[in-house]
């Protein structure tokens, strides 16, 4: 696996940010993914970058998880109260061996439950979820910062990247090695 | 009866049927119940606290006022209804309906829930709050026949299935069907004015059988559906004056 | 080295950003004092600094802690290891230890249950309700609504485990492949409950945790900061949070999604809860209206129980500032609505019952007149006197007020549960059987260890986790501004 | 872990997880829940045929008896008495076989402290007393016929001093010699309703605590629905709406001591009618005139004012005693527990024997089959087992108990009875029983009186027992009950009848057998040439065994026989003496209320208050369990202002006793109704302090014709007392009066 840099660069005014970022990604030809912008709170979509990435392929798939993991609730539901009412047929106060409403409730239960842990599942997967190694990061993104993390290939742009975040108003640039 | 036909054809369907107009109160049913099922005495303590484990009880009516005062006596044990609405509610499969018609209790797989005891609509079905108590010598008069309950667990008349039991394997020993009257649980045995009578009510000749499809006999709380497999034959209304 | 770039965003006039003017009051309470001066100078070192003050005073209810806490902490620990010293006792000795007899096979605990998982409705579905619709003075408040769902359900989880007469064959009611040839009966009501219940544990668990990743990651960096050790666990559970614009994305589309689906679960698992009364054929339970109204009731007792709380945080933790007025207010208006929904399903039931006057239905409500008569009075009296009072602004605001309403609408929920199920199974078809029933020490202690233990819950959650939805709030801020509407500046909200 | 894997495997779990569990649900699952048929039963054990001996009605029994344990009692359905029947005390025995409190071995009285010691040590100690005694000892028993009585009457007899005595049920020494008045036999009336239309029952709370509640409430059973297309009607007049009351179909509120009144009212309207009608030829037209003449003072509308029923209702009670005979009448502890208990009985049986001739020419009979009769043969049975009748009465135990305090007696014979406890208090039983020197006891149980005993001899439960037993049944029927041991005693404990053999024997005394055994085997071969269902093909041995295994011999069914003939000199005596004295009671003015103690099918007198399940099983009116109660009429309740627990004392001018008041409405206004049996103190854990004993209140009021204790002419007044406690009702006191939502 190749190496690559990171630089983190810190700033205090979404306006700054904002106007950082293209040419960030310009100067240094980042694809979707390669950079990133950290805040301490969520800005609607597409406000602080443009990812389309994000945005066409992510957003969507992410709710395909919630849904097939719903299918998959929906056939236990199904088997477990209809399926085993059906081979265990014990005469339970003259209630048909498959009941329908029982069935339902226990089918609408598990659908929800397993849609619940799909959407969680989907949010670990696409938000690269857990990940416990060190990561360039700044606990004053916490504080309010907004930074810019950019993934670059070499030292050179990772100085060069460095120079002109500071240039575009970061207070703070951080650069770091394989912690993107 | 039912809406889903998916019980196969029985030879035996068990029935009681309660004569109102001859009981008369006197208790010896519920003795011999206590007697033969190996139903613990709860003691001072716990009957202050309301409890009772008469699987078995004689309910008590009184209407008017003296001097036109009448006490009516009703025995009261679990219907065996058809459409049990105790079975349905258990999580646990502890109580289903057998293919003979019996509302049957299984005690190792009851967790204590109590559920079944509130959908029963004759209250009849009684919860073991403590272990049952048998002492030293009382000990040697427990039935072999029936399993002590532990604390915890549901139980109710099972129509002496015991000797339902025996009744089968003595007539199958035998090589022929069971006759009326040679299955009698213990409070029918007993009973000294004849007001309970036991039998197979498939059978249209057993007696139980005449006098379920006699123009007397009523259902408890028929409105709700259950199907008791118990009869009470009602009493008569007497013109002494 | 600020660039023209800087200088010119901050001349431009623009809806949003932490940049302009426009700050919500949540986080005008910590600007600089100096900085409060001179207004009219903003620069980026401010805004910075308003949003640092914020995160410390929001987490320094968990950071800091007081030898008050300890002492109460301690007593709730007695108070619970009474309760659990009569369980064990229970539980050893037999169900007798309770006062429950044929044929009230059910009592307090059932009712204390049912409470528990009301109690529970309140904070998911009022956070879903209010997430899904955007409304802005939710923020703040929806950590603590949901650590109370949360909370609530594992108390009234446990109500089960103390109410079954056999606790050691308890597993025999969970599907698990086994080789005992036991299955457990879906067709049974306490099995959906089950399931139901266990369900919304898991998603409103998960809800909870979800909506925490952000401000876990805030209270993980002041811990790093600060060497303080919560930063172990804390570094553990923000699952390496950074906040990036993917991470945002995927996370709020992600919370969206699970909003509605807890939206969908949490009714149904109150409606389930009602089965438990109104599949059996008891008169006085067997009756449709029982799903909505417990619905309805639920988030009534919730909604309460969540404005007693808020109140309670307020005074505690002096989060005057952040839990606000305007708060309890939206929460009380919420409340009114519900509270006349409450009443209204109530009166139906009764109303129904009242002009049949069917012997065993009707029988049962003079039953309840006569013995609980007084309990009856709080209740319905304690739902109407809560909205008539509610009308006002001025009671609305006033926390002493609103915190004894509140308090007297769950006293009265809890009475409601109470009165549906001992007077009922009390007053059985079979009249020979019916009978009187007061709860055991045994049963009380339980009873009130399980509120000492929600409390424990609660105050452990507090210094454990942040209880303001930080990363809510500071969203709230991005996406408002003021707008310039003739001669005033309007703050406006930016929605999706 | 991909994404795709993931997905597999959860799959694969969630299906395994369903299939796993149930896969061959249908064979596994279901056997948990259904015992396979052919699975092994536990042993049915033996049952063996013997008789009740819980009270002295003499039911037919068998006993399930697994591993030398008795499981269970149920009626012999070859038993003429208990037609397979068996009431609660039956049932409940085999608890008194397996009590915990049980006397295990013979226990010596040292200075109030019970000592063991062995079997021969006591027998030697009675031995040694029985010599210093010579002559003077009293035996007493419970009233028993049987096997121990007939030894104990042949070995000490009525020679030298000796006495004996009997402390049997209150009042049938009235049934008794009301009965034989117009019969042969000095026997209880029992009626047989089987075939009765309509049924008079004077104060016979028959079914609980009757002569032979099993029998009677069987032909109660038969009467009512046990024939097609006819219902027996039944009238039951007293004091008190007892069980037996309720089951009727009407109750009438009598006055205490009035019932014989009541049946002459009747009798005077039957014979009105007979001699309008000119019915019953069979008794003579002079007959007819004369009781004509002599229940000419008895017309319904003279005797209103004492019996307070409505001349109507005399008229039409009387009516199915001319019309749709047969009618019958009954009489019971209403009738017998006062002064005119006797006359009032011959009153009754007067009806009954106009009823059954009228009957007769109308080929109806009350009685549905009969057993034959055989005077010889029960006289030669009566002559071995049992005491002569006139042994048998209150009078005889005052007599018993004076001679006691005239120190006449140096060792006293106590037999399965508790006078102290269940002997009115003003009968000074337990101060005349400290004169005796030497007391033994023969018991299952410490009591009240075994405490007083001196030397304590613990005997066999009958279940453990010899013995042969005459059962209370109709006079001239003889029945032989036997009694076997079905389970050997498990405990130190010794017959009571082989011990006093063996003791009378080693005094020095003639003794008519070696032991109980052998003695009813003599008296059986002696009258074998009776028992003519015996087949005289087997030998002794054998007869012996067939006779075992029945549980005893009757005489056959007569299906559709006569009933007993009554002289007919008798009737013209009863013509003679239809007098119905007022009854008098004990109490003046100051006590307002007449006390009424009655029997309870659980407690009996007593004997029932050491059983769990006799205090388990609610009392059929009351509902009352674990408790004892005074009865109130609730309109009395409110007066004296007394609510349902309210603790309340009834006081007589001999004692007073204290209770929680039940309001009962089917109890007249100036009654107070006490179930006895409760206030034991030396009975056991469950017996001793619930309630108090009614006995405390009762003076001796004998009822001089029969010598009876008149006990229901005690006059008592209430009040109320302190405090109150919870009643353990097992009916709700509002749910009670709830049993129209059966729609029966």
């Amino acid at each position: 696996m190749n190496n690559h840099y990171t630089v983190l660069g810190l700033y205090k005014k979404m306006e700054t940010t904002v106007n950082a970022t293209p040419q960030i990604r310009e100067a240094f030809n980042l694809k979707d993914g390669e950079i990133e912008v950290l805040t301490s709170a969520a800005y609607p979509d597409e406000i602080l970058i443009e990812d389309k990435t994000l945005m066409y392929q992510v957003n969507k798939r992410q709710f395909l998880f919630p849904f097939l993991l719903g299918i998959v609730g929906l056939a236990i539901g199904i088997l477990l109260a209809g399926g085993t009412g059906w081979i265990m047929n014990l005469d339970v106060g003259g209630k048909p061996p498959f009941a329908l409403p029982p069935t339902g409730i226990i089918t609408y239960e598990f659908t929800l439950l397993f849609a619940v842990i799909g959407s969680v599942i989907s949010l670990l997967i696409y938000g690269g979820l857990p990940n416990w190694t060190e990561r360039a990061y700044d606990p004053d993104i916490t504080d309010g910062s907004l930074g810019i993390l950019i993934k670059v290939n070499s030292n050179e742009e990772q100085n060069k990247a460095a120079d002109m975040m500071a240039n575009l108003g970061a207070y703070k640039v951080k650069k770091g090695k394989n912690d993107f | 009866m039912k809406s889903f036909n998916y019980k196969k054809h029985n030879d035996y369907k068990w029935a009681m049927t309660v004569d109102l107009d001859r009981c008369d109160g006197c208790g010896a049913c519920v003795v011999a119940c206590q007697a033969e099922n190996n139903i613990p005495s709860l003691g001072v303590e716990q009957t202050q606290e309301g409890r009772n484990m008469l699987w078995l009880r004689i309910e008590r009516y009184i209407e008017g006022s003296y001097p036109d005062v009448k006490v009516r006596f009703l025995p009261m044990m679990c219907q065996h209804c058809d459409t049990a609405p105790c079975e349905s509610v258990c999580p646990v499969y502890a109580t289903y309906q057998n293919n003979e018609g019996l509302n049957v209790q299984v005690y190792n797989r009851c967790v204590g829930t109590r559920f079944c005891g509130n959908n029963c609509p004759y209250s009849v079905r009684y919860f073991n709050w403590y272990d049952p108590d048998f002492e030293g010598k009382e000990k040697n008069q427990l039935n072999p026949d029936v399993s002590l309950r532990e604390k915890g667990i549901m139980e109710k008349c099972t129509f002496c299935m015991q000797r339902i039991r025996r009744g089968k394997d003595n007539a199958a020993d035998e090589g022929r069907e069971v006759h009326d009257g040679d299955i009698k649980p213990a409070c029918v045995q007993t009973c000294p004015t004849g007001a309970l009578e036991f039998g197979n009510i498939n059978d249209h000749h057993s007696r139980v059988s005449k006098l379920a499809h006699s123009g007397r006999a009523i259902s408890l709380f028929e409105e709700k559906g259950t199907h008791p497999s118990v009869k009470y034959l009602k009493g008569g209304t007497a013109d002494v004056f | 080295m600020s660039s023209n770039n800087v200088k010119r965003s901050s001349d431009a006039v623009t809806a949003g950003g932490h940049g302009d003017i426009s700050l919500l009051p949540e986080l005008e309470a910590f600007r600089d004092p100096k900085s409060k001066a001179a207004r009219a100078s903003y620069d980026d070192a401010d805004i910075y600094r308003d949003e640092k003050s914020f995160n410390e005073h929001t987490l320094a209810p968990m950071f800091t802690t007081s030898r008050a806490y300890f002492v109460f902490v301690i007593a709730l620990g007695i108070v619970i290891a009474n309760g659990f010293a009569w369980f064990v006792a229970q539980t050893f000795l037999g169900m007798g230890q309770t006062n429950m007899h044929e044929p009230l096979f059910w009592g307090a605990y059932i009712a204390t249950f049912v409470f528990w998982v009301g109690m529970s409705h309140s904070g998911t579905i009022v956070s879903s309700i209010l997430r899904l619709s955007q409304a802005n003075w939710r923020r703040p408040i929806l950590r603590a609504a949901e650590a109370m769902t949360a909370f609530s359900l594992l108390v009234a989880g446990m109500f089960p485990l103390v109410h079954v007469g056999r606790l050691w064959r308890v597993y025999y009611m969970f599907p698990l492949p086994n080789q005992r040839e036991l299955w457990p009966n879906f067709k049974s009501p306490l099995m959906w409950d089950m399931m139901a219940i266990g369900i919304y544990l898991t998603g409103s668990m998960t809800f909870l945790f979800i909506g925490l990743l952000p401000d876990l990651a805030v209270a993980r960096d002041k811990a790093i900061r600060e060497n303080n050790w919560r930063r172990h666990y804390l570094s553990f559970l923000s699952l390496g949070w950074r906040g990036s614009h993917r991470e945002w994305s995927v996370y709020n589309k992600a919370s969206m999604f699970l909003a509605v689906a807890i939206l969908c679960i949490a009714p149904s698992v109150h409606t389930i809860v009602s089965w438990d009364f109104a599949m059996t054929m008891t008169p006085g339970w067997h009756t449709t209206i029982f799903g909505p109204y417990f619905v309805v009731g639920a988030i009534y007792s919730g909604i309460a129980a969540v404005i007693t709380l808020m109140i309670s945080l307020r005074w505690i933790f002096k989060l005057d500032d952040v839990i606000r007025t305007l708060h309890i207010d939206c929460l009380a208006k919420l409340l009114i609505v519900i509270a006349i929904i409450w009443t209204y399903f109530y009166f139906c039931e009764f109303n129904v019952v009242w002009y049949s006057q069917k012997p065993e239905e009707w029988g049962i409500w003079e039953w309840q007149a006569e013995r609980f008569g007084s309990f009856l009075w709080i209740m319905v009296g304690g739902s109407v006197l809560s909205i008539f009072l509610m009308s006002w602004r001025k009671i609305r605001t006033n926390m002493v007020a609103m915190f004894f309403i509140t308090l007297l609408v769950n006293v009265g929920m809890f009475i409601e549960r109470y009165l549906i199920v001992v007077p009922i199974l009390s007053h059985r078809d079979s009249a020979y059987m019916w009978t009187d029933y007061v709860p055991s020490v045994t049963e009380l202690s339980i009873i009130v260890g399980s509120f000492a233990y929600f409390v424990l819950l609660y105050a452990l959650f507090l210094k454990l986790f942040p209880i303001v939805t930080m990363a809510d709030v500071k969203e709230g801020v991005i996406v408002s501004g003021d707008v310039k509407l003739g001669r005033h500046a309007v703050r406006m909200q930016v929605k999706e | 872990m991909d994404r795709r894997s993931f997905l597999k495997f959860g799959a694969l779990a969630a299906s395994s997880g369903v299939m796993g569990a149930c896969g061959q649900a249908t064979q596994k699952v279901i056997p948990f829940v259904i015992p396979p048929e052919d699975g092994a039963n536990p042993v049915d054990g033996y049952h063996y045929a013997t008789t009740c001996r819980e009270c002295e009605a003499g039911c037919g029994v068998v006993v399930r008896t697994v591993n030398g344990r008795a499981k269970k009692i149920e009626g012999n359905s070859v038993h003429p008495i208990s037609n397979g029947r068996a009431c609660v005390k039956a049932q409940a025995a085999v608890q008194r076989v397996y009590h915990s409190e049980r006397l295990t071995d013979p226990m010596v009285n040292k200075n109030g402290k019970f000592e063991k010691i062995s079997w021969n040590d006591a027998i030697g100690m009675l031995v040694e007393k029985l010599k210093i005694a010579n002559g003077k000892t009293f035996f007493l028993n419970n009233g028993a016929n049987d096997a121990l009585a007939g030894v104990v009457d042949s070995i000490f007899g009525e020679k030298g001093g000796n006495f004996i005595a009997s402390n049997h049920d209150f009042g049938h020494e009235s049934l008794i010699a009301g009965g034989s008045s117009l019969f042969d036999f000095p026997k209880i009336q029992l009626a047989d309703m089987s075939n009765a239309d309509f049924t008079i029952l004077l104060g016979a709370d028959m079914n609980e605590s009757g002569v032979s509640p099993v029998y009677q409430a069987y032909t109660f059973g038969q009467s009512r629905r046990g024939r097609p297309s006819k219902r027996g009607r039944f009238v039951y007049c007293g004091s008190r709406l007892s069980p037996t009351a309720a089951s009727a179909d009407k109750w009438l509120p009598v006055p205490p001591g009035q019932l014989g009144l009541l049946a002459l009212s009747i009798a005077q309207v039957v014979v009105d009618t007979v001699i309008q009608r000119e019915l019953a030829p069979s008794v003579g037209r002079d007959t007819l005139m004369g009781w004509r003449q002599a229940l000419n003072s008895f017309t319904p509308e003279k005797t209103y004012k004492k019996i307070e029923v409505k001349a109507d209702y005399i008229r039409r009670m009387a009516a199915p005693f001319v019309d749709e005979a047969p009618a019958l009448m009954v009489a019971g502890d209403g009738v017998v527990g006062f002064t005119n208990g006797t006359s009032s009985t011959e009153a009754i049986e007067f009806v009954n024997m106009l009823s059954a001739e009228i009957g007769r020419e109308k080929t109806k009979l009350s009685q549905a089959k009969t057993l034959q009769s055989n005077p010889t043969l029960k006289a030669a049975l009566q002559a071995n087992f049992g005491l002569a009748p006139e042994k048998q009465s209150f009078r005889r135990l005052k007599i018993l108990t004076d001679g006691m305090v005239g120190n006449e007696y140096k060792v006293g014979i106590i037999s399965h009875t508790n006078p102290v406890f269940d002997t009115p208090k003003s009968l000074k039983f337990k101060e005349a029983l400290a004169n005796v020197p030497f007391k033994v006891s023969f018991s299952c149980f410490m009591d009240e009186t075994t405490v007083e005993c001196n030397l304590v001899l613990p005997d066999n439960h009958w279940l453990e027992s010899w013995s042969a037993q005459l059962p209370n049944f109709r006079p001239g029927v003889p029945i032989l009950n036997l009694v076997q041991p079905t389970v050997v005693p498990f405990l130190n404990t010794k017959q009571a009848g082989d011990v006093l053999l063996e003791a009378a024997a080693k005094a020095g005394i003639a003794v008519p057998a070696k032991n109980l055994e052998s003695f009813i085997g003599t008296v059986i071969e002696k009258n074998r040439a009776y028992l003519k269902d015996v087949p005289t093909a087997l030998d002794t041995k054998e007869s012996w065994n067939h006779m075992l295994q029945s549980g005893g011999w009757w005489p056959n069914y007569n299906i559709g026989g006569q009933a007993e003939t009554p002289k007919p000199a008798s009737l013209s005596a009863v013509s003679k003496n239809l007098i119905i004295e007022d009854p008098s009671f004990d109490g003046d003015d100051s006590y307002q209320f007449y006390l009424h103690p009655y029997k309870t099918a659980h407690m009996g007198r007593g004997n029932g208050a050491n059983q769990a399940w006799m205090h388990e099983a609610p009392d059929p009116v009351t509902t009352l369990m674990w408790q004892f109660w005074i009865e109130v009429n609730p309109v009395m309740a409110s007066t004296i202002g007394v609510v349902e627990g309210d603790i309340v004392k009834v006081a007589s001018p001999y004692g007073s006793i204290t209770g929680p008041v039940f309001p009962f409405a089917g109890l007249r206004p100036d009654v107070i109704a006490v179930p006895v049996g409760y206030g034991h103190t030396k009975y056991g854990e469950l017996a001793n302090n619930v309630g108090s004993n009614a006995m405390n209140l009762l003076g001796i009021t004998i009822d001089k014709t029969s010598g009876a204790l008149a006990f229901r002419s005690q006059k008592v007044s209430i009040t109320k007392d302190k405090g109150s406690v919870m009643m353990m009702r097992n009916a709700h006191p509002r749910g009670e009066y709830k049993g129209e939502i059966f729609q029966l």
